[in-house]
């Protein structure tokens, strides 16, 4: 039974989806971030996402889910406005340019989607590939995502897909070392960890699976 | 060393002073319902406007460049933070008039990462923008592209605003910030430490009788922290990075900008404007304009900076030379 | 607390200082080959000369007031030390222009016997010449001829400088310093001490939280010391004092001045502006025009200064709405 | 073998014959000061005086002793800018305003200048008779000039009663209480002494006596 396109009235569930994740998830993350950085990962995630169901409702534009996830966004930046509030922001305004005009979210959008948040981030964060950030985390989920497009899968096809590439990219991530912001400090004991961006980065995608695949 | 603010609540830090600015002057106003979002309250019709922004604490930067034949709005942070990619564009959004829009602000990441979302809000939008940053701080980094931005600024504020006033395009606008900046160098000391009112305690230390050499205007480290040296002193070693970095030949004119940090006073700037020119009197560089006071401070900050832009035409001349008026800076 | 000044000699502070302002600065000259005697540069002709004067330390106080529609020459003293009778003579017969002097500066006996000598001088000369004093201090004297001159003179100025550059006769620009001086109390407080360079060490010590309220620009004593206030306290308890003294009724206007002593940031001195400006709002006082920034500060002192200037009739608020520039203070 | 008029051309001697006086009593000044005040005043007294015979040669007006008067007070007001200074170099200036557009001083004319220096002080100072200062030398004296020269002394007789005044004046002052300045704290010691500005004005009375009647 699972979802065969999202809406631009749907739009806000599968969100709701992911900000159940990180309200489940806000302790695991706080954690992980304070081993390395300042440990508020876990709050601006769970706060950030818990608000952006209903900044996606207040925002709508009727004929435009590219429009309304940029709006959206921006807001959700506003709202956290620390690197990963402002990466995840990022994101989403990246894919909402990339779906500017369309009115549902099919498989080959959702992988459009995943592709375009994750160049966002890239181009937001000025990272490359193996510098132990979310990227790491949703590079190789554009590219399984966009092969399960191509390859003619479902929308829930595309979602698998997506978060199996996330998993792999942070289980990657134990062997990088960090380059940017608090945790470039504690290089040494990064080593063997999962990157907390990366988990955010995967935590996003799985809300977008559970919402789609249940 | 205690805190000594004239404040009322540290977390109303910002709106207080904004709600005093906006009640003391007309010529500026708020959109959105969100006093962060600063315009001039006369919308220019059809020209180029320009857009900075940044954190608090550093008056009469940013916002105080917002007036006429300067800037038409600002995203204005909280105490040396970004302000938000939605403020930005809001503020963007009041006061297009449909010739494009320049982003013009310090080269800080946070602040980078919010107008580069603001950005693409506008494209999708349709409305153009084209961004720069003031990098202008020499002993923050040997690269030239990773430097911080600080009082320099102020001329390609000038630059880009005269360019914009008289009609000019996005692309023109950009031209003679680009200008402005590859012409302006800067070097800064700081002699004592600031507070940010809801931290309560200074953001670094220095002793008695020490200063710092090429601190950032939030306190990122300089060059060297040492006794305290003469004024004569330090305009000679902050001239001597500043050439170093970009050679001025004798007989070129330029323009000086003598810039205090926030608690020192105008007497000690003018000391020090005197020790610059002598320097310059002695190489034969010719000094088309000096401007000393402050112009990009650190709260309650000792200090100083001292800008060189070198003029390198007529063009340059006339902006710079083009009467302004904002609530906070006056040139006729 | 240390000296962290950016100077030189200390001995030199004061010349350095204004050969620093004269290199800056065209439209200001010194007369009789001394840096101390401080002329606008083109002397302004059949109009009623204006000449202030003073110790150092209080930039732009005094001499930075001298330029387009407001003065016309500074007599320059040492830190905190009267200009000498034959600097002020100096000044006077080199921009007089037959139509008379006013000599307009504050209440400090120094300066009042210096002003006294070099006007019995010019008397000789038959130059004619009327004095008059900024006493704006409330706190400093229950007594309002002995009170202080601070940053209230501003109004003082600025209405005489507009009467005479509009042609009025000696008795007309004395009648609208006078008019001023009578609508202008002052208000002021101190944070921290401040440093004469030759000595050394502050004139006067406050603890870490501590402040003095009615304290004078040379760290005079005031009403009373403690624990640092709120903003908002300290514009109420300020206003109270002025209001008493002064008083101005609902549906009345004034014009406000918020003024740094030198080391107070400008945010702090608009969330000061911003408490004043809502008890104003509370008593239904209309503001006609705030000023706020550095009008007469005591080198590197932190603190500020809350004076209110009653306006009674079109004819001042014509006054102070005259455009005027000089290298300090552009007002358009 | 007294002098009978003093002119634009004799005028720096009389104050040479002043400053002859301030040198030798510097150190007594000084001293006498010390017990009230800063100790400054023989300093101040012996620098300003010591340089006004050149002043006044530099500054001569050749037809008017009165602007030559004012203008060397003026100059030597820069030289010796102490409460003392300031004070001398007023009496300087009025007594030169009252004398304004005479080339020559003769009985009548020293009494107008003691008594205008007399006035210039109290004006100046804002000073009271019975104050304790210089003026409860200059007023007494100003008093006996003015009758020797009325009842049509000679320039002698005017010197010589002016300088009696001050010296009864100085006398008076050693019951008088201090209001001003540094020695007004210590207004308990200053009880049967001579007030030390009080002493330098009979100096100056004692110098121009010296020059006139020899
Ligand atoms: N330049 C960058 N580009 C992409 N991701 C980054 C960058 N810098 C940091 N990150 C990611 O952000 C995570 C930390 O986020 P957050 O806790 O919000 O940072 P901070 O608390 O330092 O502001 C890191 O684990 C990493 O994944
Ligand atoms: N207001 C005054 N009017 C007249 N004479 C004064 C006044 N105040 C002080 N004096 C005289 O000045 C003398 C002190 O002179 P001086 O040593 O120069 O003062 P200071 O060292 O305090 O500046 C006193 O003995 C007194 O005679
Ligand atoms: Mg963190
Ligand atoms: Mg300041
Ligand atoms: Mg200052
Ligand atoms: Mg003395």
């Amino acid at each position: 039974m699972a979802v065969e396109k999202v809406t631009i009235e749907t739009l806000d569930d599968m969100f709701s989806s992911v900000a159940a994740i990180f309200a489940e998830k806000k302790e695991e993350l706080c954690a992980m971030d304070a081993r390395m950085g300042d440990g508020d990962l876990g709050l601006t995630m769970s706060k950030g996402y818990g608000e952006l169901p209903q900044l996606i409702r207040d925002n709508t534009d009727p004929h435009d889910i590219g429009k309304t996830l940029m709006k959206a966004g921006m807001k959700m930046a506003g709202v956290v406005p620390s690197t990963m509030g402002t990466l995840m922001a990022s994101g989403l305004m990246a894919a909402g340019k990339a779906l500017k005009g369309k009115n549902e979210i099919g498989p080959g959008e959702l992988a459009t989607f995943v592709s375009a948040f994750a160049d966002g981030l890239q181009k937001r964060g000025k990272c490359q590939p193996g510098d132990r950030t979310i990227y790491d985390a949703f590079l190789p989920a554009s590219e399984q995502a966009t092969q399960a497009a191509d390859a003619g899968g479902t929308l829930s096809d595309v979602a698998e897909a997506a978060l199996r590439g996330a998993e792999s990219g942070v289980e990657a991530t134990k062997d990088m070392i960090p380059k940017y912001g608090k945790a470039a400090v504690f290089a040494a004991k990064a080593k063997g960890t999962e990157d907390q961006g990366a988990v955010a980065g995967k935590y996003v995608l799985e809300g977008i699976r559970n919402y789609i695949s249940v | 060393m205690a805190m000594k603010k004239i404040i009322n609540a540290p977390e109303n830090y910002t709106d207080d002073m904004l709600r005093g600015i906006y009640a003391a002057n007309d010529m500026v106003k708020y959109v959105n319902d969100d006093l962060r979002c600063y315009c001039i309250a006369k919308k220019k019709p059809d020209k180029v406007a320009i857009i900075t922004g940044g954190g608090t604490g550093h008056l009469p930067l940013f916002l105080g460049y917002v007036g006429d034949g300067m800037l038409d709005g600002c995203g204005v942070g909280g105490v040396f933070q970004s302000p938000s990619a939605e403020q930005i564009y809001n503020v963007a959004k009041a006061v297009d008039s449909g010739k494009g829009i320049l982003f013009l602000y310090g080269n800080y990441t946070g602040d980078i990462m919010n107008f580069d979302m603001a950005s693409e809000m506008l494209d999708m939008d349709d409305i153009e923008t084209k961004s720069i940053v003031g990098a202008d701080d020499v002993l923050s980094n040997a690269n030239p592209d990773a430097r911080r931005g600080v009082a320099g600024i102020f001329f390609m504020y000038k630059c880009a605003g005269a360019r914009a006033a008289w009609g000019g395009s996005l692309d023109e606008v950009l031209a003679a910030a680009q200008k402005a900046k590859d012409q302006t160098r800067t070097v800064g000391f700081a002699l004592t430490p600031c507070i940010i009112p809801e931290v309560g305690h200074p953001n670094f230390t220095l002793k008695d009788d020490e200063m710092a050499m090429g601190m950032g205007i939030h306190g990122e480290p300089g060059v060297w922290n040492g006794p305290i040296r003469t004024a004569d002193e330090l305009a000679a070693e902050s001239l001597d990075s500043i050439l170093k970095d970009m050679p001025v030949a004798a007989g070129e004119e330029v323009c000086v900008l003598i810039n205090g940090l926030g608690a020192t006073s105008q007497e000690e700037l003018y000391i020090l404007s005197g020790s610059v020119r002598k320097i310059l009197d002695d190489k034969k560089i010719r000094v088309y304009r000096t401007f000393v006071g402050e112009y990009a401070t650190s709260m309650e900050m000792a200090g100083a900076s001292i800008s060189i832009c070198r003029i390198v035409d007529e063009e340059m001349r006339k902006e710079i030379d083009l009467p302004v008026h904002t609530p906070f800076y006056t040139q006729i």
